[in-house]
Parts: structure tokens; C-alpha cells; sequence
């Protein structure tokens, strides 16, 4: 290295392009390589709901914002330091977002009269002086790849494709990322394709060797480690966090995992994560519709499995039917809802916050369930293991909630020992006689869990209302009121930790609470608030259904509280029935995360107002 | 296997059955209680999983584990429930309505995934429990609460359904004829992968005498055309003969019995089994009794991870 | 007639027997008859799940209460005045709501010790002295029915079904019913089969004779007609009126009604009637799955048609991601939840008001509909006018909630005429160029309903969000949260009656706000509470999203609010979550309506408590 | 009839297409368009009704009336509205995954009701939107996402499963050959009552390939039976012809030219379509196209009021 080295204490990069330019894996690279030098991090994937749009246009624009510091990071950033933008279309979708000041590195090869025209650019920006007061290093980054390339037996076509790795060179030189591991994975990935694998490592190579040796850029950057909690980190999706965190609670359940699932975006990669493990006693099912995989992830736990399965909102809408009998039959059944932009289709590659309602009270009858949330990516783990706990010690369905921003998003997570793992061990009903299948332990209200194979315990259950204790048919007005009452008690009756308040001074008027994917966004703007010198106090629902015990102790405290929420007031309005507060809601509901700037601005009304 | 020989009793619960005086169910129920026993399987490891309606309130009945589902729904629990645990003996139990109205789908998921699950499905041609409207197997031109002008639409044929979907095992038999249903049964549990039975089910309420034709001593003999693994199918005055691209009926005084075709139970050929299922006219002039087991090139489905991982 | 007639102001009569009695056929017989006789009334019939269970058992039981009078009635009545038991299972079952004093008509026939036992009496109550207080007849109803059909040539088995006709004929003279209509419904229902046709008549004239002259009954009674507002009544039932008024608006819409439907309990009969009008341009059509029902409805209304569907708690659970789209298509949409006991498949033949907050929030995203429910059977038939007026304003689905109690109880119902019902005229968007299909009606916020067929209107719509005035797909955020809350406004915006409080003194403190099927019951309370000297208020809402624009200051106005639901609260709560107002809620969740005692009960706890 | 003859530029609607390049959905695309103009129909008469998939965005890009539904439940919505408005022309547009994974029921009903409806199964074998899990089509040991080890799973053969729900017209086309597919559009769409047209498609990005026997130009010549009414059927290099029982694909010379069977589109027994649809293995070695329009005894389905008041 012989440029400068200017020392940061965070970076926010955006990479933009067309969606078949690869974004995404630039954007997981660089992260990956990040996540191996210690820094703290947080991502945010954004692409359309087509699989490759047209090539060039706006609705085509795909990208990855990646935000990594010395110290403990919140969310992806409000705004990108670094803009890379490899077409006109990723330019115009961004810039917007773009701070004055931050540094723009394009494609200049792809500022062709056409490509300008498509995406409505009357002039060419980059000569226009639109975009005086950025940094621009408008490199012909296409053309530059293309010859890098000139000794591989390839298609122009396939030299071109090869530009996102320039750009991840030069990007892994600007900022000293280390270079192994993703020659390593282009290495497993191109394995087979010889030609193929020699360009991207050429192109790779060009970019660092660009930076190094151009005069376009004076200085590189170095980010110290942040210091994390002693142990071992893993660079973690929440879909693969969750994956994860269900495969260790099995296990510590000793139970098999069954899976019932019917794809859908963005809870896919739970399923493709999940049968990747059959070896831990993993069966994954994919099933012709969402009815048949709830129905069969309950057939799973009515034999003795975990029976869990995973979905999104139109899904949930579809299970309802299910997990309805479920209710009934007092199963343990895990129900992921990985929220997605709605109603309907709506916005599927985005995310939302806005099937906490569905979850609650989609169902005909009095139907209640456990609701719990996660709050980030690496919580995910922690919270599968919650939800198998609920689920299996009380018998009970599960809605276990995510959101696009938490499932796509990724930071570091620290990797368990076994020995923390907490014991879920799960006790089958054994052979007896005048067994009682509706007989209740007295302190959960769970009803045994009788598993065909054990001898005498034969029985029949239903979705038609059971008489207490025998579980026989009864239409008996008294015996249905009694049931209808105990299903509820005995979701009101789960233990669920009290709500933390993080209240360092002890003496503020306003607390932030929120649940779900805006714990990032909501305590960056309560870091920002105090060092501003605002006293606002942050807390954060895990536990939805039901509510943590302290809840209403906790929203008495506090004179103002506000909610924000990716919906139109969907917690709030659960707050407000329950505890008669006149909770104060922050809503937008736009398919992205809160930015930690308008969540600023909306305390400071709020505590001004 | 059992260490005490069971008996009928011993399939017998305690639940007083509810269905309506002259119910087809009845019968269907007393067979099964009298053939479980033979399977050799100890009770706690038999599951009866059903749908919703009339006929699905069989696992009551039965002194084994059950599961009365949501409508439609049953082979789908059923599914999850045979790929967590293939060390049960699963029987879905289902109507016309439930399995084929709402629950097609499942059904033929089922049978191309070919899940080790005994399908009995209780072919009423009404929907019994929800008091009489038409069901996708009634005859067109059927007058039902929902019908008063009569069905505009052509019925399922079940067990062509099956073959569209790639069914392993397709049977046909009646409620009334408990040796004949015995034997069905007793096939369809031998055989490996998922097994769909049609039994004619007489619903005395609302669509009573639907089976007379195959029913009544009077005409039964004629109508139900019989198929016995390596015997000439045919009733006492059909049979079934070749004619150049498909099979017909024809009376037996027509046609020559060496050219009445001879069943075989295994043709690997679905083609040969749909041919077959063609021959039941929604009139039930004819119909096809007995069972076909494909030999298809096709082991039962099994997600286990054992099996998977070795 | 020669025995003394007793007047009476108001007789409950219930009809209880086994459930291939004809309990549920005789007590419509009765009715009818009652209705062309002038007397207000209202009924319940209450019946197991099964078609037939085992006969003379507890679960087989099978009933039909009747409640008539000379003045306004409200309610099928708390307790009987006269209870009819087929055998001892209809006593056992039915006994315990017979208050001493009453009169018990029993067929002594059946009282053989076989029967008892299978119900439990150890010994013979008619003999036992426990029915002491009672005014018992016991009659050999089935003897003396066989006796009466000697000379007819049917089975014994054939003669001992036509017992129920006996009873009605006993009850018929008792209560000086006339006695044409009966034997005309006979006539037509029975003309094929002379045989039983006969047998049903001399089984009919037998009781009526056994009556008259017999000394077993001293007196009959005699209930003078009620004054009703001028006008031709007919006794309907909830189904039927809501059928009713749905053809009526449909044809006062000028479109076709296309009901797309799957059969549940209590909903079918809805399909059943409507499928019998299609001479008034009715479409009926029976669905493979409740999906595909609202499915056909909704390409029903895309196509131009009034699009309907009917079904009950389990089925709208199916529905919601069908529902969902309709929304995002803003076309117009009924769908009818006759609700029934929950959850999961539950009590299917008892009432309940539990899928409140199921139709309110059982949908993906934000995913607002229009929430409407009726009162009682007569007004089933404005409320589908309602629905009809809201659904094509708007285009909008609208819920139109009814429920079991409704749905089968039946009233005296004014028949309207065609000059009185309201314009609800449609408007189809015409040809004309530079078409947008999202193109709102500022004052209703309804876009377009521009349907197939209409040159140069070509637009394609579909479940993923679209962009304002054009509709084209659009995953612009502030779009999407701009769609959103124009949707939710749309809801928000749409007209609807204020809230009418019935308080004639003006001061009342206690305020009992009701919905749906809880109205008689209400209604009997308050007159009740005030004919004791209360002050008690009562209103009703029928409007639920939105809400009545007066009801924030409505419920203002009243310390004390109460709210009996029968779910456990879920009215309350969306009143709570609104009006920060804390809701008095009283639940059941038997699968029965409420009794006006146990209300009148709850209203002196609120007003002395 | 439209007063102006229009042009394929008439039914091209200004949205971008939004597929991968490459994807076989532009050629059907484009073979549609240049097909509904001969079918004479004005635009606003011609409705087209997706469910949810790669394929389903179909409808965007024609200029007529169209529907982009929810996953599966296209022929739901789309018999709703053939019922309510007979005279609409109704096309389908649905994927493998949607027609007959969540879809699967509404599919067969549509069939066996006969509601006036061309449905257009755009089969890739794969699930495309959701980024490449296996289909109900994909065959049997297909690695893909969510099958790391391989699938356990039969596929559905589409024309068979339809030909178990009664269908009355069957069709199976490949999207490059733009002819052929037109032919099979024209009878398709002249049928009365539903058809099913199965259309093999290419997904390059998740399924590269899947249907390369029978469009690479060195061996589908070989590969693909035709199916034209009264011609016998087959390949350049193969035949059918009967065998005992069944219908069986041999060589062309090991065959005599007479004995290989006639087709007849309008045979009355469906088994007659169904052995022909069995002749297509998952490996594609084989693949009959063209199409069978039974003549059943079936008029289209039809509840308008004017009709059954009559
Ligand atoms: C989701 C749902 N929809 C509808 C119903 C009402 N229902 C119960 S059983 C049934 C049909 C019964 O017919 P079938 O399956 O033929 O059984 P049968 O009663 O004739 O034995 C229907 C429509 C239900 N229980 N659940
Ligand atoms: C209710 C629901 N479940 C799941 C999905 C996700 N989904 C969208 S398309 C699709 C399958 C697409 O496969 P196919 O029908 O074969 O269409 P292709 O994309 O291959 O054309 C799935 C599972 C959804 N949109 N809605
Ligand atoms: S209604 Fe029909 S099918 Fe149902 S129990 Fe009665 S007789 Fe049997
Ligand atoms: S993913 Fe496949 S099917 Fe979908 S648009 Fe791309 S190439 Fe076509
Ligand atoms: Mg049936
Ligand atoms: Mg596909």
C-alpha cells in the first residue's frame, strides 16, 4: 500500500446496478470480508420483486447498502458515504439519498445516450454539473474489465458480467478488506467453469490494482475493529439466525424438525436453509400450498415432531383455517411470518411490519395464540429457541414474526456454546390408564402430549369443541364457555420476561417503544437524541402475545410514548385497548426502514410538543 | 406385531356412534372394526385421520388414535404426520365432498407423492353433514337444495382422478359387501405407497337408493363388473372387451369369452387401469369393482433422514 | 270449542325431542300458523351437529323455542312456559330452564326404562316425585298416534314418526291456532306419498281432538294479535330476509347478483333461497372451496356484477387472501359471515359473535374493508340493502355479519314496497381515451368500475401495488404509503348513520351498547331495568367500520358503558383502542343468546356497583 | 367482430416486459399477439386472468382486459367471470407452481365444469418467481433449493391429470415453435368448453435447458410425436402403436408404418388421449404434442339466467 491511510470510525456504502448486475453478491462479499476483520455491521438488500427486469431501466435497480464501524452498529445508515452505481438507472434511483459531500463511483461506459434516455436523463449527469458537490470518480469500469480480460476464452458478453467483481476490488483495496475468502468462494463457485472463475479473479485483481495504481484516488481507509463482546462472530442473516436458532432448540429439545413449508418471498431461505440440514434430524416438507404444509408441520407435532412452518403474510391468510384447529388441539406448532409490504401481493421484496393484527386475530372464534417478535437479524436465534420453549411447554401455537428488513439484513452474531443453550427437554405423556388427554397441568394449563406408538393412550381429538378432561365431543353450553375461557387463560398465563427499559438517567418523559425489525433504527435515534442532550427512554417488545407483566407499570411511567411502526398503528392500537394509554404513533409505511433522522425528528416534536 | 391376538371388540371405543338409522357408514365402520385386527398391527401404532363431514366422524369410532381435521385438510396432516413417523399405520377416511370439492388438492398430492396413507373415501354423492346439497361426484342434472333446477356439471369419476394424478393404487368397492370391502382393504394395506378406495356409500337421508343398481340383490349380479387379478372381467351379464384405441361393455351374448379381458391387477400401464375407469357410467350401469396396483417404478415416499442419509 | 279460554299476554312454548323428531318442523308449523294470526314473535331453534345422532340420547336432543305475545317481542324468550318432551332425553336436557309452575307435556310412551337409562334418570321422574311443582301432562303420545292411524296401510315405524303432528295438533287447539296452512304444507309436502300424507293429517286431527276432548286440559289460552305498524307482515327467518334484501337491492341496482358460494352451517340456507330466484337475474354458484366462492364472486364483480359471498367463521379464515386482492382491486364485494361457535370447527350449530375482530384484521398488510352487522332477523333484509348501497358506492367489499341466533331465528317482517326501497342505481365508467383506471371520485374515493366489454377502457389490475391514477405496478415508497392511507381513508370516509341512543329521560348514566345478535336480548333487559324504575340507555351499532361519526361523543356522554358480547370482548376492544374509554364488557361464550335476566343481572351490578 | 381489422401492435400494451432475457415467455408472448387478431374478438371483449409467477405477468402486456390474481386461484376468478359474462373471451395464464401446486384444485374443477376458459400452463419445471425451488412438474431426484439431496416426488403429467378431471380439450406445445403453438391456439380457442394447453418453457436462469430434447434442432425432430388429426403418430424416428393393453413408442424400423395408430382428435373416450399422454417420460425422451378435443356428451357450462330459463 502506498496511498494515504485515513482512518474512519464507520462507513455507509450503497451498491446499485441492474438486477442482473450482481449487486447483491458484490454487496455479501464485501460484507463477508468485513465481518472477518472484527468490524461491527448491518446490511440492507433492496431489489425488485421481478427476477431480472429489463436491463437499464429504473423498476430494474437492485442494490445493497452495507454499514460497518469501529464501534456497535444499529442500522444499515440513514444515507450512504459511498454510492456505487453501475448504470444511469442505479444513479437516478439513488442519488437522491445521497448526501452532498459523499463519494460517487459509476460506470462512466454505461452513460451511453441510450441507457441515459431510458431512465428519462436529458442531458448526461456526468457532465451536466447535476452532480457538482459530490466526489465522482466516474470510471469506465465496463471497458476497463473487458480488457483486463482479454487473454480468457470468453463472450464479451460474459467478460462484461464479470464488472462487479472491478468493483469489489477496488473497493476491497479502498478499504483494506482481505482478499481470501472471496477468491475462495469465487474458487467454490466457478469451480466447474474454468473460463469463467479466470475472469473473475482477473477482473477482481484489476479493481484492487486500479486503486492501487491510478491516480484516481488519494486516499484509502482503515476502520479499527469494533470491540464486540470476547467470542466467536459469524456474519448473520435472520432467516439464517432463525434457521439456526430452531435447529439448536431442537436439538435441545430432542426433538425431530419437521418443516412444512411452500415458498415464498422472503421467507425462502429458511426453507432452502433448513434442508440443507437433514443431518440434525431435519425433514423438510414442501408442500403443495400453504394450507397442506401447516397441516402437515401439525400432523408432524401431533406425532411427535416440532412441527413448524414457515411463511409470509398471504400465507398466514391462507393458514388461518389450521392453525385454528391447532388452537384445538393444543399442539406445540411454530408459525414463522416473515412480513413482507401487503395488502395482497403488494410489495413483495420489501419489508412491513403489518400482519401483527392478522397474527393476533385471524382466525374464526376466540382463537388465541402466542405472538413474539424479533427484533434484528442475530436476534433471530435467540428468539427461535423462545419460540420452541412457548411452544413445547404450554402446547401451544407459536407466531413467531420477522420482517423482510431483519430477513434480508445481516450483522455479526455471536456464535453460542452448546452449554449456554438453555434445556428444552420434552416429556411425552407415558402409558397409563384412564387417560385423560384434556387433563391439565395445573400450573401451565398445558394438556399432555400424547404421541401415537405409546400404548393405551390411544384417543381421538378434533376441531370440534372438547369436553374438559376427556376431550370427548360436547355441545354443552357451560363446558364451551369453560374451554373457550381456559384456551385464553392459558395464553395469558405464559411466562415471558418482563420488558427491559433503557432509561440511563432514570428520569425521562418520553419513552420510545417499539417491536420488531425498528429496534435498529429506533435506538440509533435514541443515541442521537441523548447525545443531543435529550432524556428519552427506549424499550423493546420481544412478547406480543401476551404482553410482558410490567408492560402497563412501564407505560404508566411515562408521561408520552411513542410507537413507530412500518403500519398504520398496528401495536398501538393493541397498547391503547389494553391499557387505555394514549400511545403516540409514528407510521410510515413505504416498503423500507425507518431512517434514523426522522425518527429524531419525530421525538424532538413529540418531547417539543 | 401384537402380543395378544386382538379382536373387533378391542377396535371398538366407547363412543356412541352418531350417524342416521340406515347409515352405509355403519357398515363401512363394522368391517374396518373386524378387519384391523388381521393387520396385525398393535393398536396404538393405527392412526385414523379424517376431514370434516358425515362420514369423517369415523375415528370416533375406533379404539386407536385419531384425528377428526379440518374440512378437506386430512391428507395433509395426514402427510406430515406419515413422513415424521413411517412406523405408523395411517388411514385417511374422507367423503366426496371433503376429499374432492374442497380437498382435491391434497388428494392429489397425496397420490403422486405416493405417502404411505390408506385413503378411503365414502362416495355418498351428497354432502351429507351440511344437509343435502350436491357434491362433485352427483350426476349432472341432479336436483339438490343447492341444485333446484338441477347440477350443470359432469361428476369426478375418483378413481380416474387418481390416475390423472399418478396414483400408485386405485380400488373401488360398496359399503353393503363387507367381504368384498374386506378384501380391498386388505390389498390396499399391502400395498407399499399411498392407496386411494372409493366405497359406494348409501346416505338414506339426502340421496337414499344412489347405489340400488349396484346394491339391489336384483340387479347387482349385472351391473358391478368384477376385477379379480388373472379372471376375465365381467358381471353376470357384461363383460369387457377391446375395441380397436379403448375397452367396452358389451353383454356377454355378444361377445365371445376368450376376448373378455383378463385383469391384471399390476399393469405397470396406468393407461390400462383409466381404460377400466372409464367403463362406470354416472348412471352406474356398470361398474368396475376390485382394485389395480400399478407397478409403477416407484418406491413409497420417505423423507426420514435415516433412509435419506444413508 | 267447549273448555274456557284463558287470555294470555305472551306464551313460550318449547318443542324438545330427539333429532329425527321433526322438533325443528313442528316448530315452524307452529310459528306460521302464530304469524297469520297476528302475534308478534320470535324463535330459536337449537340442534346437535349431526344429522341424526343416536336416538334418545342426550346429544341427539334436538329443540325449537317459540316465543309469542299480543305486544313488541324481543326475544325467543328466557324460559318456557310450556315445554313439550318427546322422550326422556328432550326432559333431561331441557328441565333444568323449565321454571316450576310451567307446563311440561311429555309422551309417557317413552318413558321405558331402557330410555331412561340411556340418559341417566335411575328412576322414572314421572313417577318419582321430582317433576312435583310442574304442571306435568303425561300423554301416550306414541300409543295413541299409532292408534289413530290403524286404518292406514304404512309400518308401525312410519305411524310412530307422525307423533309430532299429534303434538301440534294439542298445541294447536290449546292455543286456538288455525289449522289450513298446516294442511296445506302437508298436503305439498306429502302429496307423492298418500299414505304418510294420511297418516300426518290423522296424527294432526288426533291431538287436536285429544285436546278438545279429553279432560287432561282444562282451559285453552288465547293471545291477542299485536299491534304492528300498518303493513302486510310475513314471518321470515334471518337467511331468508337477507336474501330477500339481497335480490331486492340487487335489482334496484339494475346488476346481476352473482353469489358464489360453499356450503357451511348456518349459512347454507342463504345459497339454498338464492338459487331458487334466478328468474330475477340470479347467479348461484356452488364452489369447490371457499376460495374459489369469493374468488368467482369477485371475477363476478370485476365482470359487472353484484359479487357475493356467503359462509361462516371457517370459511372466511379461507378467504381473507382472496379478500385481500379485492381490496387492492377496490371492486365491489359482499361477503357474509353467519357466525357460529368457535373456534376451529367448534359448535357449528350454535351462535356466537367471535369473528368480529376476524373480519376487521384477518388479512395480510393494511387491509381495511367495510364492517356491517345486522340486529335480528327482520333486519337482515335492510342491512343487505346496506351492504349493496356501500359496496357499489365505494367499491369496497363490505362484511355483513349475521349469526346463528339470526340466521335461523325467525319474526314477523314488514314487507316493503318496491316504491319504498332506495335507488342504488350503478354507474359503469364509459369509452373515452387516456382511461385511468385509479382515478378517484373525490368525494367517495372510488375509482372507476370499468368492466369488460367497454371499448377502449384495456387495463390490466392485479394484487401488487399500483401506482396512483394509473394503477400500473409501482414499488415507489411513497407510493405505497400514499396507497396505503388512501385506502384506509376510503374506509374511513365512508357514510354511514349516526347512532341512534334510546334514552327517554335523557339521563341516564349506564349506557348498554350493543351489536348484532345481542339486540332482543338487550332490548328485553332495558325494558326490563326501566319498567323497575332504572334509567338505563341503549344503542345499537350496526355500522362497526366505520364507526357511527356521533359515537366518540355517544360514549362520552355515559359514566358507565356496557357491552355484552357473546365473545369475550371483542367490540370492547376495538371501542377501547379508539375512544380510550373504558368499555364495561360482558361476556358468554356459550353458543346461546343471552338471557335477558342474566343481562338485567349485569346492568344492576354496573348501576349499583 | 372488431370494425377494423387490428394487428398484432393493437394488442401489445405500453408496459415494459419485465423478464429475464432470454426467457421463453416472450416468444408465447409474442406468438399471442400475433395470434389474437385472427381470432377476430374485439379487445375489450378479451379478458386475460393470471394467478401469481414469472408467467402470470403475462396479462400486463397485452392490451386487452386483464387480471393478475392471487397465487393459484386464476380459473376461480376467471370462472366467476365467464359465468357472469359469457360473452367475454377468457384466457388463463398460469405457471407449473401456480396451476398445480396451490392450484391444483381450482384446476381440475375448471376442467370437469367445462367453463368456457382457455388455460395456459406455461410449464418450466421450475418455480421461477420465488428464484428456483422444484415444481409439481419437476422430475423426480431434481436438485434445487429447496431439494439439496434431490426431489422425492412423481411429477403431475398436466394432460393426464387433466384427462382424470374430465377435461374436454387437451393440448401440449413448446413456446419456441411459434407455429405450432398458433395451431394449437386456433383449436384451442375454437373448442367449446375449457382446454387445457400445456406450453414447454424455458427458464435460463433457474432451468436452463429443461427442454432441450425437444427444441434443440438436432433431436427434436426425433423427440416430438405429432399429434394432427387423421396423420399417424410420430416422431422422425419413432412411432406408436398398440400393445395389447396399451399404446407403446417404438422405432420407426422396428415397426410397420401401418400398424402405427392413426390420430383421431376427437376420439369420444378419453382413455384414447390419456395413453397417448403416458408416452411422454420425465426425461423427455418422447413428448406427444398437438392436441385431443373429445367430443363428449357435453354442451359448455353454461348458468346464465337466459339460457336455463328457457
Ligand atoms: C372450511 C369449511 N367449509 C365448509 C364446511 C361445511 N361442511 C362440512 S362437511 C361438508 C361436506 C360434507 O360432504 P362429504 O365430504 O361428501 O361428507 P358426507 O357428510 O357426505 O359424509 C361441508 C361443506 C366446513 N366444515 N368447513
Ligand atoms: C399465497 C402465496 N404463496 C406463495 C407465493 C410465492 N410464489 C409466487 S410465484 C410462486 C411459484 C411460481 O412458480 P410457477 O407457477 O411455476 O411460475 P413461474 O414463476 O415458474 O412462471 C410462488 C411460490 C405467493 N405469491 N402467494
Ligand atoms: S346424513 Fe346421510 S351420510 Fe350423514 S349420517 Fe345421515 S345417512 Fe349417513
Ligand atoms: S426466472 Fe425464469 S421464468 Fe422467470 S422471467 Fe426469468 S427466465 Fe423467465
Ligand atoms: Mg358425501
Ligand atoms: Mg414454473
Amino acid at each position: 500500500m502506498t496511498k494515504p491511510v485515513v482512518a474512519l470510525k464507520s462507513v455507509v456504502i450503497r451498491f446499485a446496478g441492474d438486477s442482473g448486475d450482481g449487486m447483491q453478491l458484490t454487496g455479501d462479499r464485501f460484507t463477508m470480508d468485513t465481518a472477518s476483520l472484527g468490524n461491527d455491521l448491518s446490511t440492507l438488500p433492496n431489489f425488485p420483486a421481478e427476477i431480472r427486469a429489463p436491463q437499464g431501466t429504473l423498476p430494474g435497480v437492485s442494490s445493497f447498502q452495507l454499514h460497518f464501524a469501529d464501534h456497535h452498529v444499529l442500522t444499515a445508515g440513514d444515507a450512504p458515504d459511498v454510492l456505487v452505481a453501475m448504470n444511469p438507472a442505479a444513479l437516478k434511483a439513488n442519488i437522491k439519498e445521497l448526501p452532498k459531500g459523499a463519494m460517487l463511483i459509476v460506470d462512466k461506459d454505461e452513460f451511453t445516450t441510450r441507457n441515459l434516455q431510458k431512465v428519462g436523463y436529458e442531458t448526461n449527469p456526468l457532465e451536466d454539473g447535476s452532480l457538482d458537490g459530490y466526489s465522482i470518480h466516474a470510471i469506465p469500469l465496463t471497458s476497463l474489465t473487458v480488457g483486463a480480460l482479454a487473454e480468457v476464452e470468453i463472450s464479451k458478453k460474459d467478460a462484461e458480467r464479470s464488472k462487479n467483481m472491478f468493483a469489489l476490488g477496488l473497493l476491497t483495496w479502498m478499504y483494506h478488506r482481505p482478499t481470501e475468502s472471496t477468491i475462495k468462494f469465487l474458487e467454490a463457485k466457478f469451480g466447474k467453469k474454468p473460463d469463467i472463475l479466470k475472469a473473475n479473479l482477473l477482473a477482481y485483481n484489476a479493481g484492487w490494482n486500479y486503486g492501487e495504481t491510478t491516480e484516481d484516488f488519494a486516499n484509502t481507509y482503515e476502520i479499527a475493529p469494533a470491540k464486540m463482546p470476547a467470542g466467536k462472530y459469524k456474519n448473520i442473516s435472520g432467516n439464517q439466525a432463525l434457521a439456526h436458532g430452531l435447529i439448536a432448540g431442537a436439538q435441545q429439545s430432542g426433538l425431530q424438525l419437521f418443516l412444512g413449508s411452500y415458498p415464498i418471498t422472503p421467507a425462502s431461505d429458511i426453507l432452502h436453509e433448513l434442508s440443507k440440514h437433514k443431518k440434525f434430524n431435519v425433514i423438510t416438507f414442501q408442500a403443495e400450498d400453504e394450507i397442506a404444509a401447516v397441516g402437515a408441520a401439525l400432523g408432524a407435532s401431533y406425532g411427535g415432531a416440532l412441527g413448524v412452518t414457515t411463511t409470509s403474510g398471504p400465507g398466514i391468510a391462507l393458514k388461518s383455517e389450521m392453525i385454528g384447529l391447532a388452537v384445538m388441539l393444543e399442539l406445540p406448532l411454530i408459525i414463522i411470518d416473515v412480513q413482507r409490504g401487503g395488502p395482497s401481493t403488494g410489495l413483495p421484496t420489501k419489508t412491513e411490519q403489518a400482519d401483527l393484527l392478522q397474527v393476533m386475530f385471524g382466525r374464526n372464534g376466540e382463537c388465541p395464540a402466542v405472538v413474539i417478535a424479533a427484533s434484528q437479524p442475530s436476534d433471530c436465534f435467540a428468539m427461535s429457541l423462545e419460540a420452541i420453549r412457548i411452544a413445547t411447554t404450554y402446547r401451544v401455537p407459536v407466531f413467531y414474526l420477522s420482517d423482510g428488513y431483519i430477513a434480508n439484513g445481516s450483522e455479526p452474531w455471536k456464535i453460542p456454546n452448546v452449554s449456554e443453550l438453555p434445556d428444552l427437554k420434552v416429556e411425552f405423556a407415558r402409558t397409563q390408564e384412564n387417560f385423560l388427554p384434556y387433563d391439565r397441568d395445573p400450573k401451565t394449563l398445558a394438556r399432555p402430549w400424547a404421541i401415537p406408538g405409546t400404548k393405551g393412550l390411544e384417543h381421538r381429538i378434533g376441531g370440534i369443541e372438547k369436553a374438559d378432561k376427556t376431550g370427548a365431543i360436547s355441545y354443552e353450553p357451560k363446558n364451551h364457555d369453560f374451554m373457550v375461557r381456559t384456551r385464553q387463560a392459558k395464553i395469558d398465563n405464559v411466562e415471558v420476561p418482563d420488558l427491559h427499559v433503557d432509561d440511563p438517567t432514570g428520569d425521562a418523559n418520553v419513552l420510545f417503544l417499539g417491536w420488531g425489525s425498528t429496534f435498529g433504527p429506533i435506538a440509533s435515534a435514541v443515541e442521537v437524541l441523548r447525545s443531543n442532550g435529550e432524556k428519552v427512554a427506549q424499550a423493546h417488545l420481544k412478547y406480543i402475545n401476551p404482553f410482558p407483566k410490567n408492560l402497563g407499570d412501564v407505560l404508566n411511567k411515562y408521561p408520552k410514548v411513542i410507537t413507530p411502526e412500518m403500519n398504520l398503528g398496528q401495536l398501538a392500537l393493541l397498547l391503547r385497548a389494553k391499557y387505555l394509554k394514549d400511545i403516540i404513533s409514528y407510521n410510515q409505511v413505504r416498503g423500507l426502514p425507518f431512517s434514523t433522522a426522522e425518527l429524531v425528528e419525530a421525538a424532538m416534536g413529540v418531547i417539543n410538543g | 406385531m401384537a402380543d395378544i391376538a386382538l379382536t373387533k371388540k378391542d377396535f371398538t371405543s366407547d363412543q356412541e356412534v352418531r350417524w342416521c338409522p340406515g347409515c352405509g357408514d355403519y357398515s363401512i365402520l363394522s368391517t374396518m372394526q373386524s378387519f384391523l385386527p388381521e393387520m396385525g398391527v398393535p393398536r396404538e401404532n393405527i392412526v385414523f385421520i379424517s376431514g370434516i363431514g358425515c362420514s369423517s366422524r369415523f375415528p370416533y369410532y375406533l379404539e386407536t388414535f385419531g384425528v377428526h381435521s379440518v374440512h378437506g385438510r386430512a391428507p395433509a396432516v395426514a402427510s406430515g404426520l406419515a413422513i415424521a413417523r413411517p412406523d405408523l399405520s395411517i388411514f385417511v377416511i374422507t367423503g366426496d365432498g371433503d376429499a374432492l370439492s374442497i380437498g382435491g388438492n391434497h388428494l392429489i398430492h397425496a397420490m403422486r407423492r405416493n405417502v404411505e396413507l390408506k385413503i378411503l373415501l365414502f362416495n355418498n354423492r351428497i354432502y351429507g353433514l351440511t344437509k343435502g346439497q350436491y357434491s362433485p361426484t352427483s350426476e349432472k342434472g341432479k336436483i339438490t337444495k343447492s341444485t333446484p333446477i338441477g347440477s350443470l356439471d359432469t361428476p369426478f369419476n375418483p378413481i380416474s382422478l387418481a390416475l390423472g394424478a399418478e396414483a400408485s393404487f386405485v380400488a373401488r368397492s360398496v359399503d353393503s359387501d363387507r367381504k368384498h370391502l374386506t378384501e380391498v382393504l386388505r390389498a390396499a394395506t399391502a400395498h407399499k405407497g399411498s392407496a386411494l378406495v372409493e366405497i359406494y356409500q348409501n346416505c338414506p337421508i339426502f340421496n337414499d337408493g344412489a347405489f340400488d343398481s349396484v346394491k339391489d340383490p336384483s340387479t347387482k349380479e349385472g351391473s358391478l363388473l368384477q376385477m379379480v387379478h388373472g379372471q376375465p372381467i365381467k358381471s353376470a351379464k357384461y363383460g369387457v372387451v377391446k375395441n380397436d384405441l379403448h375397452f367396452e361393455v358389451k353383454p356377454l351374448d355378444q361377445i365371445n369369452e376368450v376376448d373378455i379381458i383378463i385383469h391384471d391387477a399390476h399393469h405397470p400401464d396406468p393407461s390400462y387401469a383409466y381404460a377400466l375407469s372409464r367403463l362406470s357410467g354416472s348412471e352406474l350401469e356398470h361398474v368396475p369393482v376390485g382394485y389395480s396396483a400399478m407397478l409403477l417404478d416407484r418406491v413409497t415416499h420417505h423423507w426420514s433422514t435415516p433412509n435419506l442419509m444413508k
